[in-house]
């Protein structure tokens, strides 16, 4: 039974390829007619993390809940894989998504005044596409501009569990300043 | 005046050449030349790099030393044909008008208002302090970049095979759209093949040796749009650089061009 | 060594999301600074089909490669997974199966070009999970990146014969067209 338990914890991971939280897999588990509390299923993850203690996967816990990740020992073996310019962040879009995450919820006429230059619709929408993005609302100024906030995917596409686990933004600068290199 | 002026364009100025050389203060070699202006991310980026490039600290700014070597770094990006935001020759007329007042007598009226020069700098720290954290989470593990995860494909599932909505009608109009789609990613390359800010400077002197002052926006042409913008304000910064203009801006945001000449030349 | 290339094995087939095929894996070990035969992978492979028969997945050889996969018994768990999940496409995901089905073969590179945004990995091995698009080849350009072309399944679900059925563009927009504009 108990590694029935695991088994179908692990499986549920695999498959959806995605964090998910102890109370969705509690709710399916229970769906499949195996009735359990969600502390078994928290012992039925430190369990498979001994499973996998000497194999190529580790259970790790981000916003979104736990998922099963490649071990890092072998991202260079699947960066190879996934060639291409993966992933690769601009400059531009780094700034306006640190932004939106120190001082959310912000409008992109925020982000503008801060970085004194336009956002474009198309990083809007990069990080929209994302999924790092959503709007939470809107402000009621003229023109109602949205407000955007970070999202937990933001935070899982990261590895963090929590917004607080951010480097911390730093405070102004009074001393020698601290600019680091260009390129 | 005019063949005052009109001698000193004839004379090869060393501002008036296309930038085949690499300003003196450039410590980069010209082929990464490219890729060090490519990579700021707007005005705050590069005046930061100006300032750190000086080794001094944003609060001893000395505006300017940095004005001219920004004109300078802005019409470079220029002449290698850019994208140049106008928010590069908004913060240009920034310091320019920063500039001009440091060397203004402090009347009683200035006193009341924000010292611009104050200004800039709060907003170059707070700028900073963004530039940094961002710079601290690209250093953070990036999913598909510097991790992965682990996945296995699903058996496959009988009866609740999950169906999913899909037509040849929904593949062929999302195409179209895309296509149709425009390309915000391609950059506006700024083309001076017709606006050359040389031809601009002669007429920016030619109309100001009619009157002695004009505002910025009536010396421009609505034909030209955007480019002629670009060109008139270089070319009002070259003029001012050298001396013959002074760029004033007052409460209303207008820039306006001074003669410097019309008076002694009269 | 030997658990190093299992572990490295096991990585990829749990990060590729596809079948791979047992050169396709030696040239990817050979890249990250691994020298070894096939037979080395075939014994790494037979070693992990013994490292989980008594976990939730298998390795199973298909045409085109070997995989990890879920075991069957997991299968009415998994079928509350996506039974949670909508069964409508996301408009992301859409997107890239219709510039893969008139543009392909092509590259991640070429429908981020395409598109505008970023193209995770996670919507390429959706869709190749689906069985709608796979691996058709590798394109001569540093990197290698995987070319990818529409399936048999994906025409099947569309109810189509072949893919030269699909509605002609217009051609004003084939005019358009962002392959002929060369950044």
């Amino acid at each position: 039974m108990k590694n029935k338990i695991i088994n179908t914890v692990e499986a549920l991971l695999l498959g959806a390829g995605r964090p998910m939280k102890l109370s969705e897999i509690r709710s399916i588990l229970e769906a499949s007619g195996i009735l359990v509390e969600l502390s078994d299923i928290k012992r039925a993850i430190n369990d498979l993390e001994v499973r996998h203690s000497g194999s190529s996967m580790e259970v790790v816990e981000v916003s979104s809940g736990y998922r099963l990740k490649v071990k890092d020992d072998f991202s260079e073996s699947l960066s190879h894989l996934w060639s291409e310019k993966n992933a690769r962040l601009s400059k531009a879009l780094l700034e306006i998504i640190s932004i939106i995450a120190y001082k959310q919820p912000v409008t992109r006429g925020d982000i503008e005044e801060i970085r004194g230059v336009h956002v474009s619709t198309n990083s809007i929408r990069s990080l929209l596409e994302r999924e790092w993005i959503q709007v939470s609302g809107f402000r009621d100024t003229p023109g109602r501009p949205a407000l955007y906030k970070t999202t937990k995917k933001f935070l899982d596409d990261l590895n963090l569990k929590n917004i607080s686990m951010l480097p911390k933004l730093p405070e102004v600068i009074q001393e020698k300043d601290l600019y680091s290199e260009v390129v | 005046m005019q063949n005052i002026a009109k001698n000193q364009l004839e004379i090869p100025l060393v501002k008036g050449q296309p930038f085949d050389s690499i300003p003196d203060d450039l410590f980069i070699p010209p082929n990464a030349l490219e890729l060090v202006l490519e990579s700021f991310s707007g005005p705050m980026d590069l005046l930061l790099y100006l300032i750190k490039k000086e080794n001094i600290d944003i609060l001893e700014l000395d505006v300017s030393a940095i004005t001219d070597q920004y004109i300078e770094y802005i019409e470079l990006m220029d002449a290698l044909k850019f994208e140049l935001a106008a928010e590069y020759l908004v913060m240009a007329a920034t310091l320019a008008e920063i500039k001009s007042r440091v060397m203004l007598p402090i009347t009683e009226e200035d006193e009341d208002e924000e010292d611009p020069k104050l200004a800039l700098i709060a907003r170059l720290q707070e700028y900073q302090r963004y530039k940094t954290a961002s710079e601290n989470i690209a250093m953070l593990p990036l999913v598909d970049r510097d991790f992965f995860v682990a996945s296995a494909a699903a058996p496959k599932i009988k009866q609740k095979e999950p169906s999913i909505e899909i037509s040849i009608k929904d593949i062929a109009n999302t195409m179209q759209e895309i296509l149709e789609r425009p390309k915000l990613t391609n950059s506006h390359h700024i083309d001076f093949e017709e606006l050359s800010t040389q031809e601009r400077i002669q007429i920016l002197l030619e109309i100001l040796n009619q009157r002695e002052i004009i505002s910025f926006s009536q010396t421009l042409r609505k034909k030209e749009g955007k480019k002629g913008v670009v060109v008139t304000f270089l070319a009002s910064l070259e003029l001012a650089k050298d001396g013959y203009v002074t760029l004033v801006q007052n409460k209303s945001d207008q820039i306006y061009l001074r003669s410097n000449n019309a008076k002694g030349a009269l």
